[in-house]
């Protein structure tokens, strides 16, 4: 049988992928106020991966995306326990958050809470495990 | 609503138990996976359904459904995911290893 | 407050024929004879009718809130651009996994390409 | 506020992660696990001492008051345990170290390991009830991955059991914290309390209190322990013996604090109930230790026999049999843990757990053979080890409440106990020795030191009793006074 | 008036679905599974469409978007297995 | 300061040097030398406390050992553990004396023998030693551990190991049950100690756990003096090397349940059941062992059973003696309270002549290299010395004059007798079995000991049957026998020093109602007349005399009782039937397959969840405040239904998962609906890459599970599953029905001055319950290893854990 090719498919994944990676990062950052957050960004970012996984194949994102994703699940985790200790320093109880509006130039009135940090922290381990789960089977003999 | 999603729970679960004490592995997970959506349903309802409007504020909803429970599930969720997800891969693997399919074959023998 | 009514009934016109759209397909899921057809009820007339749904809850928020939605506009953007796709690649497999044609099909032009392999 | 309490938890943590990503570096690796477990014990000694002088130590995480957030509470039952979790992970994996082999180590035995020590200190410290849950599964699920870590044929095979068993166990937990959070409305545990004093315990929360039981029996092994003896056969001894000595125990602790703190009001239904299930457990663990001739089945089914005995004293609820639960419960980990050491070691030096195969290794083995006589006879409760504190207590409770049905049981099935474990050592060391030293499948390089701290360890708790009574007793204080546990959860503001 | 059409609405998606899920059913192919798991999250997603009009709020149409999203890489996914067994290829496969 | 709680713990700092002083010396020097020192400085500085104790005084000191609990190493030494105290150490150091030449230094793991010994030793002392019973309970366990361990000194031999298990078992059985009895009666007085027990036995004799606790006192007493019918582990303990039986069963370890029953005789004596139980189970003893000894081959074995029937004389004389109790001091009861004396007296003197004996039968075994009594005979030339010693321990054994067994002997007739007389506790009816049975028994020690001395010493001398020309032994280790053997002689001639030095102090500690007034002074001489004692006596010489002779006439009664009736095989065929039968049940219900264990879980759960909220009117209904359903939210919920019961009955893996895939997005649409939008994206993307891993894992697996079958129905599967449901049902109605609170949950509608944000959810996700989510993407994180490593690492085949 003749291997079929996959031109739709690549091209409409290039497009897609896109999408999905700028509305996953929307998804992240609107977390704080709407639906969405760490999680979903994550997971939604981690769906857009296996999209690529699944149309192209693994060498292909492996190339391309040269990252150890077990490590980046750990620094996920690790992003998400600083934040909690860096209350430590201010002698405040484990994971406070803070946040605060400040005036920047372009954004305007922008409100900045650690609790991103800690939410980037999620998306990064998200991401890290769900590609980790995913390449670890398909790669099996 | 909170009794038919009572009822709609029990028969998730009665479902899922049927499927986790059969013999095939495959039907275990799917039937771990029915009663975590009925776990999920279940801590929705006891937090109370439709009790208000969506638990975003700025929407000028005079009160908010629950959200406690809310983020409750959405932790179960994640972690419901994760052990899925390695009890999947273990049975995939006991099913390379051991080569059987049938949780009644996985007795141990004597002579190990 | 016309502005609503005429918002509200533009998007129950909208809603209303989407989901007919959607309806009607779902009849033709059930009642054509095999998968290549049942494919092409369900994705023409379903990306259709979820368009039409999606439009309308779109015109809705734009004209009551003056909230043009991206997330929607993209929503719709993305269905119409995989809706085709999805369909395309289901009828693929399904031809390449052997999927008998309906009695009632006259012609199968890829047996003969496939049976030169 | 004191974020020493959430140290236990995060070091481990941390250290876990840091290891995850120096994947490579095998020797720091073991370095930096044995460093973290250290720390922790340390810190759970600092804690013990903040906690006698100044009284239960709480943290609000994130600063929100105690029901809103999630309240950690050290008190000193949790100090205790945290403890005891310390030495005995702390000598488990300097077991590991030279049984584990290269394979395991460089794929995460040792983050694991400590994910493990992160899930069980987490249930002990925490005050709410979710987050147990949460850490339950922290625990669980490197449990998960240790118990199959290896993938060998048995391991996987047991592991499939082990872990539906424990997915359908966490299921019923959280279904049984949503019932009680549409009855009540809240998480925290000391907030549970108040809302339930106040109301009284009626027959639907008694209710949801055995559907706690069952959750928790299930962890603990008390009564629904049929994974237990499958699953503690199968991973290395080093795990093994880890799990013998933790994993159980957090169940324990779960049922002590769910039983004593929250659901505390119908003593003659619910606490009952544990001291049936805790008789039956005995009773079944001790036959099932008598009737196999394998070393690993006969210790698996001995941990039963413990946990049952443990339940014996929360069943009678007096401050003596609790005080004797306490002690017994850190006996029991330590035992344990080096019962399952020792026993590891004969089959890693005769490659067969058989004891009918296996005889005379006290010819070669002298010291081995030694500590495994003191360990039986801790085990079995025989004085001056450490066993026999809590045995005396837990039987005068029993006593006390006039179960002695209960009393009786725990008595007769020690004495089955030390039939069990003496048929260990008779046919397992006494006998004629054939094994030369060289014949030998493996060695005790560098697994007798473990050995030896464990053994010093039962013979210290139990001669030098006094040093440790007081803190005992203070847990035994604050677990019968849940008002301790409210007031320092709450600190005088005001509840919703 | 206006919540009325959307129910009759939201009836009709349900019939929809309900046709769908007989296809899940009945097959008797797996493409034809396949295909009706799309057509049910694309009646999904008409459904959440309809939800968010009626409770008036935006915060919805993430998930249409979403549910998008998904419904394809599920298809794919789907459609992939089918067709080759295999979900995520290799170059060299054995 | 007073050193005796140190002196105690002396043997056990010195167990830990011997191994060290092994390893320099040995072979060269026997380690025994070492450590005979330490019994005799002991039995020394023992000694030196008669003067004091003889006059009344005791001593009491006490080092806290667990103050918090109440529990001290508190010693208290008064006449009764002072007698014990010198027979253990005295006879202690004879035995080491003994074993010095009997232990061979090059052949024997001395090191262990001794630390054993001197473990042993200091487990005696300390038990006679103290008054706190926990500390009691301590030191009678380390008896019955070190005496598991001398008893298995030869452990590679079987017959070694399972006497040694036997005794183990018994006696720590008994040791349980004397807890058990502790327990109870510190909880009755509030006490630890001994001391302050007494002084609050008024109070507690109406208690209704009085008699529980004697009981179990009393079995534990009975084990450890081997009584009926727990003496089967006695004879099986001769396994031990000879020095340890004598010492075990001469002197110690038998003698401690007597030393018990001695100490608590104030606690519990006076009561009737306390003076049938202790008195009764010992002449059942008595009888029971004298009759078993006659049949033994074995010297051991007899001098076994014979211990046991004496040991059974001595509880029985303390039973009888504790109907003192009930008269309160006064003239009538003294005549009860010479039991106890005579009880106190048999003690000692049995310690004696059991002792040589046990040392001789050692020597004969050393030098002929057999007990067996079939194959010896005529050693009374060869051995003189020995032969000698045998007649005195025998014939005083035997109560014949002019040794010391016959002082205690007619003792014991006249407390029999007196007891016939006895008008309280139905000693009316039942009165006259005691002289009775005493007699009989006498006649039966007679006749062993006649076997013990003619048997062995006269008749032929066989040669070839023995592994050794036979000889003398060596000077020691025929000295500690002599000396034994002088005693018997000498406290047959001046009864009335070792009485006032020794016995009077023991018997008014046993009796402290006495001591308070006069005490039981009372004179011993070996001649009272023509009375009806010595008429017994002269009794039991003829019939014993005439049956011995008669011994092979009569011998063959005892193989009628069947094997099956014995004690030993009783034992044997119970741990037996105990091993098969926990096998066969365990195996019953651990069956190893998961199918099984869910099954019983989920049953136990319906019937006491389901019994739970049936019994205790838990069920609740209400549904007034239930949100209303709309024709969508029902559509849906039927959706999910029809859904789950696809996967239930659908042959093939790929419908099954594309039905839970559905299941999940209708599911995330009940979300929507319910206002949980957060939720709703959560779980599509869960359930998308959920069922992505499904179909990967699909890819791997072979062909043959393409088509997972029929799902074959099962009725118990289906009560089962149903039961499951019907719980969570219906304690879900309920739940809902009851909502008793206000949750806690409104508080965080003000997330966005709290936390700055307005999606709540988020909010509680990141900041109010952040710590949940740390936790939580650690589980993911470990999940995501544990699913490499299971790919990755592979050791199948490798190791055999």
């Amino acid at each position: 049988m003749k291997k079929p090719n996959d031109v739709i498919l690549h091209s409409v994944t290039k497009v897609a992928v896109v999408i999905i990676l700028t509305f996953s990062i929307d998804l992240f950052f609107a977390g704080h106020h709407d639906p969405g957050g760490g999680f979903i960004g994550g997971l939604g970012f981690a769906s857009a991966l296996t999209l690529l996984f699944l149309s192209f194949n693994i060498e292909w994102v492996r190339e391309n995306i040269p990252i150890d994703f077990k490590v980046v699940t750990a620094s996920g985790v690790l992003i998400a326990v600083l934040t909690g200790l860096g209350s430590l320093i201010f002698d405040a109880p484990f994971l406070s958050q803070t946040f605060d509006y400040f005036n920047l130039p372009i954004f305007g009135k922008t409100e900045l809470a650690t609790a991103v940090i800690f939410d980037f922290g999620v998306a990064l381990a998200v991401i890290g495990t769900a590609v980790t789960i995913i390449l670890s089977i398909a790669e099996d003999r | 609503m909170e009794t038919l999603m009572s009822i709609l729970v029990g028969l998730l679960f009665s479902i899922g138990t049927y499927l986790i004490l059969s013999k095939t592995l495959l039907r275990i997970v799917l039937g771990a996976s029915i009663i975590s959506h009925g776990v999920n349903l279940l801590i929705l309802t006891m937090g109370g359904l439709k009790k208000g409007g969506l638990p975003l504020l700025g929407e000028n909803n005079l009160s908010y459904t629950d959200a406690l429970p809310q983020a409750l599930i959405l932790t179960a969720i994640v972690i419901n995911f994760a052990v899925t997800a390695l009890f999947l891969v273990i049975c995939y693997r006991t099913y390379q290893v051991v080569g059987i399919d049938d949780s009644e074959q996985l007795r141990g023998n004597e002579d190990e | 407050m016309s502005a609503n009514i005429s918002s509200e009934v533009i998007a129950a016109f909208l809603i209303l024929v989407g989901t007919i759209f959607s309806f009607l397909s779902a009849i033709g899921l059930i009642r054509l004879p095999d998968v290549y057809t049942r494919s092409h009820a369900a994705s023409k007339s379903s990306t259709l009718g979820v368009l039409c749904t999606l439009l309308g809850a779109l015109l809705y928020f734009w004209i009551t809130d003056g909230y043009f939605s991206i997330r929607l506009i993209l929503g719709i953007f993305f269905v119409f651009l995989t809706a085709p796709v999805a369909a395309h690649l289901i009828c693929r497999a399904a031809y390449r996994s052997n999927v008998e044609l309906a009695k009632e099909s006259v012609q199968d032009d890829l047996k003969e390409v496939f049976k030169r392999d | 506020m004191n974020n020493v309490v959430l140290l236990p938890i995060i070091i481990p943590l941390i250290a876990g992660m840091i290891m995850i990503i120096l994947r490579k570096n095998i020797r720091f690796q073991r370095a930096f696990s044995i460093f973290a477990i250290l720390a922790t014990g340390a810190v759970s000694v600092f804690l013990m001492t903040q906690i006698r002088t100044k009284g239960i130590q709480t943290l609000q995480l994130g600063g929100w008051q105690a029901p809103f957030g999630i309240s950690m509470v050290a008190d000193m039952f949790s100090a205790l345990l945290l403890l005891t979790t310390s030495v005995v992970s702390f000598c488990c994996l300097l077991f590991a170290f030279h049984s584990i082999g290269k394979e395991r180590e460089a794929s995460y035995f040792y983050p694991m390991f400590l994910f493990l020590i992160t899930g069980v200190n987490g249930s002990f410290l925490t005050g709410d009830l979710f987050n147990l849950y949460v850490c339950f599964e922290v625990m669980l699920i490197s449990s998960y991955v240790l118990i199959s870590l290896g993938g060998t044929k048995k391991q996987l095979r047991e592991s499939v059991k082990y872990v539906l068993t424990n997915i359908v166990s966490s299921f019923l937990f959280l279904v049984a914290i949503a019932y009680l959070y549409a009855m009540t409305g809240t998480l925290n545990l000391a907030h549970l309390s108040v809302r339930i004093a106040e109301v009284g315990q009626d027959g639907l929360m008694t209710t949801v209190a055995i559907l706690f039981l069952i959750v928790f029996s299930m962890k603990a092994a008390l009564f629904l322990f049929f994974w237990l003896p499958g699953s503690y056969s199968a991973p290395p001894i080093a795990i093994a013996a880890l799990f013998a000595g933790l994993l159980t125990k957090v169940g324990i602790y779960a049922l002590f604090r769910m039983f004593t703190l929250v659901f505390y009001h119908e003593p003659q239904i619910t606490h009952l109930i544990i001291g049936v299930l805790g008789g039956l457990t005995m009773l079944l663990g001790a036959i099932g230790a008598i009737a196999y001739w394998d070393i690993k089945k006969i210790l698996t089914y001995n941990v039963m026999v413990g946990v049952g005995f443990i339940m014996a004293g929360l069943a009678s609820f007096t401050p003596v049999a609790m005080t004797g639960s306490i002690y017994y419960l850190i006996h029991d980990m330590i035992i344990k843990a080096l019962i399952f050491l020792i026993g590891g070691t004969m089959i890693h030096l005769t490659g067969t757990s058989k004891l009918k195969e296996i005889s005379g290794l006290i010819g070669t083995h002298p010291y081995l053979g030694w500590m495994f006589f003191i360990a039986a006879l801790s085990l079995s409760g025989i004085p001056p080890l450490s066993g026999f504190l809590g045995k005396v207590f837990i039987t005068q409770g029993t006593f006390e409440t006039e179960y002695y049905w209960l009393g009786a049981i725990g008595l007769i099935t020690s004495l089955m106990v030390l039939f069990s474990i003496m048929k260990i050592f008779m046919n397992g060391f006494w006998g004629e020795t054939y094994l030369s030293e060289d014949m030998e499948k493996g060695t005790t390089k560098g697994l007798m030191f473990p050995i030896g701290f464990l053994t010093v360890a039962t013979i210290v708790l139990g001669v030098g009793a006094e040093g440790i009574i007081e803190y005992v007793n203070l847990a035994t204080e604050s677990l019968m006074n849940p008002k301790y546990y409210i007031e320092a959860v709450f600190q005088g503001n005001i509840m919703p | 008036m206006f919540k009325l059409i959307l129910m009759i609405s939201l009836f009709f998606l349900t019939l929809s679905m309900m046709a769908a899920l007989y296809r899940v059913i009945k097959g008797p192919s797996m493409p034809d599974r396949v295909q009706a798991l799309d057509t049910i999250s694309i009646s999904l997603i008409g459904g959440v469409a309809i939800c968010s009009v009626l409770f008036h709020t935006h915060a919805l149409l993430e998930i249409i978007l979403i549910l998008g999203i998904l419904s394809f890489v599920g298809t794919i996914a789907f459609a992939r297995f089918m067709e080759r067994g295999v979900v995520i290829e290799r170059k060299h496969i054995k | 300061m007073n050193w005796l709680p140190i002196m105690i713990l002396i043997p056990f700092l010195f167990a830990l040097f011997v191994p060290l002083i092994y390893k320099r010396l040995a072979p060269r020097f026997h380690t025994g030398w070492f450590v005979f020192f330490v019994p005799l400085t002991l039995f020394i500085y023992l000694l030196r406390f008669i003067p004091a104790i003889s006059k009344g005084e005791t001593v009491h000191i006490t080092l806290p050992w667990i103050p918090s609990v109440g529990i001290n190493y508190s010693t208290y030494l008064d006449g009764l553990g002072l007698i014990f105290g010198l027979l253990i150490t005295g006879v202690g150091t004879l035995v080491i004396l003994y074993s010095i030449y009997y232990m061979s230094k090059h052949r024997e793991a001395l090191h262990n023998f001794y630390v054993y010994l001197l473990l042993f030793m200091g487990a005696m002392l300390g038990l006679v030693f103290s008054d706190n019973i926990l500390v009691l309970y301590v030191f009678w366990e380390l008896t019955s551990i070190s005496s598991f361990l001398l008893i298995a000194y030869w452990s590679q031999r079987k017959k070694s190991r399972q006497g040694a298990l036997k005794s183990m078992l018994i006696t720590i059985f008994g040791g349980l049950a004397m807890l058990a009895g502790f327990i109870m009666l510190s909880m009755m007085t509030n006490t630890y100690s001994i001391r302050e027990m007494l002084t609050a036995i008024d109070g507690i004799t109406t208690n209704l756990l009085f008699l529980p606790a004697m009981i179990l006192i009393l079995l534990g007493a009975f084990t450890k003096s081997a009584q009926f019918p727990f003496s089967t582990w006695l004879p099986d303990a001769m396994e031990a090397p000879t020095p340890i039986s004598a010492y075990l069963h001469s002197a110690t370890m038998v003698k401690a349940g007597i030393y018990l029953v001695a100490r608590f005789t104030p606690v519990f004596g006076g009561s009737s059941e306390w003076f049938w139980m202790v008195s009764g189970v010992g002449t059942i003893t008595l009888l029971y062992g004298s009759v078993n000894a006659v049949k033994q081959t074995d010297l051991k074995a007899l001098l076994a059973y014979s211990t046991i029937s004496q040991l059974g004389l001595i509880m029985s004389l303390l039973g009888l003696g504790s109907a003192a109790m009930y008269f309160g001091y006064g003239d009538e009861s003294t005549m009860y309270a010479v039991a106890v004396l005579a009880a106190v007296f048999h003690l000692l003197n049995h310690s004696t002549f059991k002792g040589s004996l046990f040392m001789v039968v050692g020597i004969i075994d050393h030098e002929t290299g057999t007990r067996d009594i079939r194959k010896l005979g005529g050693l009374m030339n060869l051995m003189p010395i020995s032969f000698t010693i045998t007649i005195i321990g025998s014939f005083s054994m035997a109560g014949l004059p002019p040794f010391n067994g016959f002082l205690s002997k007619e003792m014991f007739f006249t407390a029999v007798l007196q007891a016939a007389n006895l008008n309280v506790f139905n000693m009316e009816t039942y009165g006259m079995l005691f002289p009775v049975i005493a007699w009989v028994a006498s006649v039966f020690t007679f006749i062993y000991c006649m076997i013990l001395v003619f048997k062995t010493f006269t008749g032929k001398y066989q040669p070839k049957r023995l592994e050794k020309e036979a000889h003398e032994a060596p000077i020691g280790m025929l000295i500690p026998p002599i000396i034994l053997a002088s005693l018997v002689i000498a406290i047959f001639f001046f009864p009335n020093v070792v009485s006032k030095y020794l016995l009077f102090p023991a018997v008014d500690a046993i009796l402290p109602a006495f001591a308070q007034n006069e005490g039981v002074h009372v004179k011993i001489s070996a001649w009272h007349g023509w009375n009806t004692e010595l008429f017994m006596t002269i009794g039991v010489v003829v019939l014993g005399v005439f049956m011995f002779r008669l011994l092979k006439k009569w011998i063959r009664i005892y193989g009628v009782i069947p094997q099956a009736l014995t004690l030993d095989h009783l034992y044997n065929q119970g741990l037996e039937k105990i091993e098969s039968i926990s096998y066969r049940l365990t195996n019953r219900y651990m069956t190893d397959s998961i199918r099984d264990y869910l099954v019983y879980i989920f049953t136990f759960m319906v019937l006491l969840v389901g019994g739970a909220i049936w019994l205790l009117n838990g069920i609740s209904f209400d549904s007034s405040n239930d949100a209303p359903i709309s024709m969508y939210e029902a559509g849906l919920v039927a959706g999910i239904i029809i859904a789950a019961c696809t996967v239930l009955f659908s042959k093939s893996r790929i419908t099954s998962l594309i039905a839970v895939g559905s299941l999940g997005y209708l599911v995330s649409m009940l979300f929507v609906i319910f206002r949980a939008p957060d939720l709703a994206l959560t779980q599509l993307v869960v359930e998308t890459v959920t069922t992505a891993l499904f179909l990967l894992c699909f890819y791997h697996l072979p062909e043959l599970s393409k088509n997972i079958g029929r799902m074959r129905f099962k009725a118990t599967n289906l009560i089962i599953s149903i039961g499951v449901g019907m719980v969570v049902t219906i304690l879900a109605l309920s739940a809902n029905g009851n909502r008793l609170f206000d949750p806690i949950s409104s508080y965080f509608e003000d997330s966005y001055e709290l936390a700055g944000a307005r999606n709540i959810v988020n909010a509680i996700l990141v900041d109010f319950r952040g710590f949940d989510t740390m936790l939580e993407i650690s589980v993911l994180c470990i999940a995501g290893l544990g699913v490499y490593t299971l790919i990755k690492l592979r050791l199948t085949g490798r190791d055999k854990e």
